[in-house]
């Protein structure tokens, strides 16, 4: 109607309503929806064609965040590459901090103290929580739940940022890992407060269902909306909660079992239908298995250094070679890849970004849907527009 | 003139207007709302009637606009029922062009 | 209280007349709302109060909405909100016979000699009206609700009918 | 207890007598409705702005953190400070926009949700307009505002408006027809459109001690509920503020919309919700009424004001809570569930009045029919509505 | 039945908003300015220069103008001009010191790296977070005068950590001093041997003298507290 109306009566070439003409849909509505719009998760844009309300195009256009990330890191040291991992998924730092020390460790073959690992597992377990608490909130937000499960998910991660804090000095920008093992070694009153959080968070979890897991509209909502099958899941390389909610049992701390998840019992939860309803819960059922490993972990955790003291901070020149580090992110698989020339900047510094790969799908699964359908699939991918960008 | 006089002047004109509109304009939304104008009309006229007529304790001429309301109201949902269905069928509502009634 | 019939048939007319000339659909038709709530004003000022709100309830609440849906359904091409003109010989004929009916309407109630008004207003309350639709007019009560029902499932019928799209409802 | 009235109840009407005293007959009359009008919109006014800053205290408190508490002795006047910035903030009318429906659009919103206040009882002397056909009265004002909100949606040029504005064509034609179907019972059971005559209906006590009011009954419960659901729809409360979805659209029709034409929709919703929950109050909640006998000394207008503050305490609580329904489920919810429970409540009550001679002895028979009138189909009709949704179970990987 | 999810829902939200009276786990908000949260012990924002004594905030300077943190900040954010000349340190030893050392907080990530690297103790994060100004370009490029804060300042704020750093810094002046002591005496009797072996004491060398230490780290407060002893890991 726009469209119709501009040409007639205002002619403005300026004006950035453009009609769409589609000879079996009639005169389709193009909707930009972002980069700046509320639910976008940034400034991440949806090019939304609609019949109605209903999405027939949807093109990601995304970029808006791109900080030239890996042309970065093969021109600095490798130990200056660490701060900038913080930065692709700032809600997941530790774990980008450990995947890009993996990498680095494996190319220069650098072991890790044991008790360097259980921290490490820690670390993960707790941004797994984290970030999984703000998914749902910010889903549920998505969903418009007027902000409420948004600040209960905000109230329990301060929690969490506030160990990440007193740990290694920063919330959320934490820089803690290094090769051979971590910046500082949590004393004894870090772990009895991180077992305090563990503690606390099944209960939180409890509360966090009653408040809306249950409830018929948030269900009528979510459940068989963006069904993702598991081929197309397989086929685009979908990793983590979203390829398991389709049904994939492919955990990286199960398939590679790096570090010592292997010495650690827990269960890997499976989706049936892999609509948003799926990828929501998986989510929760992670959180609630992340609780015994963090309790085991805390439980078990050995004396020792936490360094290697063998472990060399700078110059490093690492032997020409290459190597992939991955592991289980909360997103999914976050791999750094480097090749190493000899010289002290790797001469090629790849990130695997969960999210951007597991974003590639969103049009399949917004296709024939509603516009208000589209907010929380694309919630329910769970990105972070500094990852997905770089 | 009497007031009744001015009552049923207004509701000529009214009418008039109605059919100009329904007559002039090629957009078959607007056609329906003369028709729905020239219907209002001559329910101003009962009304018009009831209030200066002799009988007014029977209530005819209120029951009569109460059930011309409820018959424009359907005339309206079919009618406009209509439009969407021609609209889907020929892509216009301009009567101009909807001279096919095959769809 | 002639003042008021004067302002309230200005309102009326004017909106009318204005509706008449606009092009744009989507202006015509909140004018011809206008319209029905002046219409809805006089029959308030005639004391047919139960009439008036069911004028603005059934034309301000229900038929306005289902017209203004109507128009952003058929929104698209050519049947925009500007409406392209109807020839002009149509829009002379339109303005004779509206103008001859007008002349004539106006001529016959000017010379018909009419009763003159009756005392104060009649007053129709809610209760009289339900005794009078439920005895004297029960049939036509009926008729009209099986008209209604009728033109509700004839509507849904042509309007989800073509498509995949309905115009409101399941 | 007319007889024995404590002044605290006919205070407005000594103080109206006291004005009317000094002013010449012909006066009174304008004198009277004008009086009428700087009460309500001053009332009302003062309402809407100490309920933004609850809402926003509430909605604080609910999630955990304090709420706007800087202005003023714990956030006091906090809206008077909105109210000033809302003011002095650029009105931005877009240059592609039909300015005139954008400039009619608020007004008419707000004088349509003003208009509603007239016929509301407040109190035992408290009543703007006493008109036989009240009721209906604010139901034609009510649906009236929707065409506001349309007009905000069209007139911006924004797609997200137009989006809302095909939205809340949609809502008001799916929710109007509950809405009205809900207070139907009400209506047979006291016999008349004039909510004086309702709330009066409403007097008196069951067994001496249970108060008489509709929403004590079986059908009045349902009706209630109906009632306050399609009103939760009608004012785009949360979770049907579809029109203005936030997360999907921005702000839907507010989306152009900045300074005071913005303060006036949020003016014309808080009017919209007060209205709605008013309404609810005197055909539900026994109006004016008191809860118990001995409770009467309290004057009738605290009554209402006390039970309206609850409901819309209802609202903002539902609102932090809920979640918001999609555009077809919300349709398929009126349709195919509300309406159909309304009809089944106009039998309930049919039932519940043919048997009202029933003798002591069959009283509990009466009870226990109605209440399955009313449980039956909701639960058989939540099932179909539900079918298909419901908690999941999980499995997990294989070790 | 429909409704009971909802129901609980609200339940949830009733209990929030009636615990956010009086449970404090409730009601999480530290209305900033004027209640502050304890900064822990680690917290990092921003680098400054340790200085050891606080009356000669520039004169002394732990900072050597090496420069290896100028090369690793990832950001580059670090400009360091040395100097031409050399002056004593903090224990009397001539050293080159930073002419020009400007950091560009508008730059800087707060990552830490350069305190890491540095070999000499010489800087280290501060805890400073209310810097915002309204000068955007000179407002937020720190120089030398402006970066330096005494080891006092390093103690209050990171205890811990400064005390490690005083006890090995003082660990290896006097390490350097007995080195030096040694060296000396060494070269002492090197000359003593060769005053007996050639005995013409016309080109003797001066007596080398090495400052005393105590005189050497007169700014250094004892120690607040022991670093903690590593805690023992909790057994299951």
């Amino acid at each position: 109607m726009i469209e119709a109306s501009t040409d007639a009566l205002l002619p403005s070439p300026g004006s950035r309503v453009r009609p769409v003409r589609d000879p079996f849909h009639g005169d389709l509505l193009e909707v930009s929806m972002g980069p700046h719009h509320p639910s976008t998760h940034g400034v991440f844009r949806m090019v939304a064609t609609l019949d109605g309300e209903t999405i027939v195009r949807l093109k990601p256009v995304f970029g808006y965040l791109h900080r030239n990330h890996e042309k970065l890191g093969e021109s600095t040291t490798y130990l200056a590459s660490m701060p900038y991992t913080d930065r692709l998924d700032y809600l997941c730092s530790m774990t980008n901090n450990w995947a890009y020390a993996l990498a680095v460790e494996r190319l220069i073959g650098q072991p890790v103290p044991e008790r360097a690992e259980y921290v490490r597992v820690i670390l993960a377990e707790l941004t797994r929580l984290l970030n999984h608490t703000c998914l749902a909130g910010f889903l549920l937000q998505d969903c418009g739940a007027s902000g409420t499960p948004l600040m209960y998910a905000f109230r329990e991660r301060e929690k969490i940022l506030d160990l990440f804090e007193s740990l290694s000095g920063s919330r959320m920008m934490c820089n803690y890992q290094r090769f051979g093992g971590c910046r500082v070694d949590p004393g004894a009153h870090w772990l009895a407060a991180a077992s305090r959080v563990t503690e606390g968070y099944g209960r939180f979890l409890d509360e966090f269902e009653a408040l809306l897991t249950g409830n018929e509209i948030m269900m009528a909502r979510t459940q068989g909306v963006g069904p993702l099958s598991a081929k197309l899941a397989v086929a685009a390389g979908v990793t983590g909660p979203m390829l398991r909610a389709a049904g994939v049992a492919y955990d990286i701390r199960k398939v590679d079992g790096y570090g010592i998840y292997p010495r650690f019992n827990f269960r890997v939860p499976l989706g049936e239908h892999g609509d948003t309803y799926d990828r929501y819960m998986l989510r929760i059922l992670e959180m609630r298995e992340s609780i015994p490993i963090l309790r085991q972990a805390l439980a078990e955790i050995p004396a020792g250094p936490i360094m290697d003291p063998k472990a060399r901070l700078r110059g490093l020149r690492p032997k020409a070679g290459e190597s992939y580090g991955r592991i289980e992110g909360p997103k999914g698989e976050i791999g750094f890849y480097l090749v190493s020339d000899g010289t002290p900047n790797p001469y090629r510094y790849r990130v695997r970004p969960p999210s951007l790969i597991n974003l590639t799908i969103l049009e399949d699964l917004c296709l024939g849907r509603t516009i208000a359908d589209a907010v929380i699939i694309l919630g329910s991918v769970d990105i972070v527009l500094g990852e997905v960008d770089r | 003139m009497s007031t009744l006089q001015a009552c049923l002047l207004l509701s000529s004109l009214l009418f008039s207007i109605g059919l100009a509109v329904a007559i002039a304009r090629s957009s078959a939304i607007l056609v329906l709302m003369g028709i729905e104008l020239m219907l209002n009309a001559a329910s101003m006229n009962f009304i018009a009637f009831w209030r200066f007529g002799p009988n007014p304790e029977a209530a005819t001429g209120v029951l009569f606009a109460l059930f011309a309301i409820a018959v424009a109201a359907a005339e309206a949902a079919v009618g406009l029922a209509l439009v969407i269905a021609l609209y889907r069928h020929q892509r216009t509502i301009r009567l101009q062009e909807a001279t096919r009634l095959k769809g | 209280m002639n003042a008021v019939l004067a302002a309230i048939a200005l309102l009326i007319l004017a909106s009318a007349g204005i509706a008449l000339t606009l092009r744009n659909i989507v202006r015509s038709v909140i004018l011809l709302v206008v319209t029905w709530f002046g219409i809805a004003a006089f029959y308030l000022w005639a004391g047919a109060e139960f009439v008036a709100f069911a004028q603005v309830l059934v034309y301000g609440g229900a038929v306005s909405m289902v017209v203004l849906f109507a128009v952003l359904l058929v929104r698209h091409g050519k049947a925009g909100v500007a409406e392209t003109p109807a020839p002009s010989g149509r829009i002379v004929s339109a303005l004779l016979a509206g103008g001859a009916i007008a002349g004539a309407l106006a001529g016959a109630v000017a010379l018909t000699p009419l009763a003159p008004a009756a005392g104060p207003a009649p007053f129709a309350p809610v209760r009289h009206i339900g005794v009078l639709l439920l005895n004297t007019h029960a049939a036509s009560l009926l008729a009209a609700g099986a008209i209604l029902t009728v033109a509700l499932l004839g509507g849904v019928v042509l309007a989800a009918g073509g498509g995949p799209e309905k115009e409101d409802g399941p | 207890m007319p007889h024995a009235e404590p002044w605290l109840e006919r205070a407005p009407l000594l103080l109206r007598d006291a004005v009317n005293a000094l002013l010449p007959a012909p006066a009174r009359w304008w004198v009277d409705s004008f009086l009428d009008i700087a009460v309500l919109l001053g009332v009302f006014g003062l309402l809407f702005a100490f309920l933004t800053l609850a809402e926003r205290k509430v909605l604080g408190r609910i999630q955990n953190r304090p709420g706007p508490n800087r202005a003023g002795w714990g956030g006091v006047l906090q809206p008077f400070a909105d109210g000033i910035k809302m003011l002095t903030k650029e009105d931005i009318v877009p240059r592609l926009a039909d300015p005139i429906l954008h400039f009619a659009a608020p007004v008419a919103l707000v004088a349509f949700s003003l208009m509603s206040f007239a016929v509301i009882p407040y109190g035992r002397h408290l009543l703007a307009l006493d008109m036989d056909s009240g009721v209906l009265y604010f139901f034609a004002a009510g649906a009236s505002s929707e065409l506001a909100v349309f007009m905000a949606g069209w007139s911006g040029r924004n797609k997200y408006s137009l989006l809302a504005a095909m939205r809340a064509l949609a809502q008001l034609i799916s929710y109007e027809l509950p809405l009205l179907l809900s207070f139907v019972p009400v209506v047979m059971i006291s016999g008349s459109l004039s909510p004086s005559a309702i709330v009066t209906a409403q007097g008196g006590w069951h067994l001496g001690f249970i108060p008489r009011w509709n929403v004590l009954t079986p059908w009045g419960f349902a009706g209630f509920a109906i009632f306050m659901v399609a009103s939760l729809a009608e004012s785009n409360r949360s979770p049907f503020d579809l029109p203005e979805a936030e997360s999907e659209l921005i702000a839907g029709h507010l989306t152009e919309y900045s300074g005071f034409k913005y303060a006036l929709f949020f003016m014309a919703e808080y009017f919209g919700m007060c209205a709605l929950g008013g309404m609810a109050v005197t055909l539900f909640l026994g109006g004016w009424q008191a809860p118990c006998a001995f409770l009467g000394f309290i004057p009738s207008y605290a009554w209402f004001g006390a039970k309206l503050l609850a409901l819309l305490l209802g609202f903002i609580w539902i609102r932090a809570t809920l979640p918001r329904l999609r555009i077809d489920q919300l349709t398929r919810f009126a349709w195919k569930f509300l309406v159909p429970l309304a009809l089944v409540n106009l039998v309930t009550v049919g039932f519940w009045h043919l048997s009202a001679s029933w003798s002591r002895g069959f009283d509990p028979l009466r009870w226990a029919i109605a209440i399955a009138l009313v449980v039956i189909p909701f639960v058989a009709m939540g099932r179909r509505l539900s079918a298909g949704l419901g908690p999941r179970t999980y499995r997990f990987a294989a070790q | 039945m429909l409704g009971t999810g909802l129901i609980k829902g609200l339940m949830v939200t009733a209990k929030n908003l009636a615990g956010s009276f009086h449970d404090p786990e409730r009601l999480v908000t530290t209305e900033y300015p004027e209640q502050r949260t304890v900064l822990p012990q680690n917290y990092r924002n921003f680098p400054f220069l340790v200085t050891e004594n606080a009356e000669d905030p520039m004169g002394t300077l732990r900072c050597v103008a090496c420069q290896i943190c100028e090369k690793e900040c990832p950001p580059q954010c670090i400009y360091i001009e040395k100097s031409k000349d050399k002056k004593a340190d903090a224990a009397g030893k001539m050293q080159i010191y930073p002419a020009v050392f400007d950091i560009d907080i508008s730059v800087c990530m707060s990552c830490q790296i350069c305190v890491e690297v540095c070999p000499f103790d010489a800087i280290k994060m501060d805890q400073v977070f209310e810097i915002a100004t309204a000068d955007r370009f000179t407002g937020l490029l720190l120089d030398r005068g402006q970066l330096s804060k005494p080891n006092s300042y390093f103690h209050q704020i990171h205890p811990t950590d400064a005390a490690e750093v005083d006890g090995r810094l003082a660990a290896e002046r006097k390490a350097a001093a007995e080195k030096a002591k040694a060296a000396a005496a060494a070269a002492a009797a090197k000359a003593a041997a060769s005053t007996a072996s050639a005995p013409s004491p016309v080109k003797a060398p001066p007596p080398v003298s090495a400052p005393p230490p105590a005189t050497a780290v007169p700014a250094i407060p004892p120690p607040v507290s022991p670093p903690p002893p590593p805690s023992p890991p909790p057994q299951p």
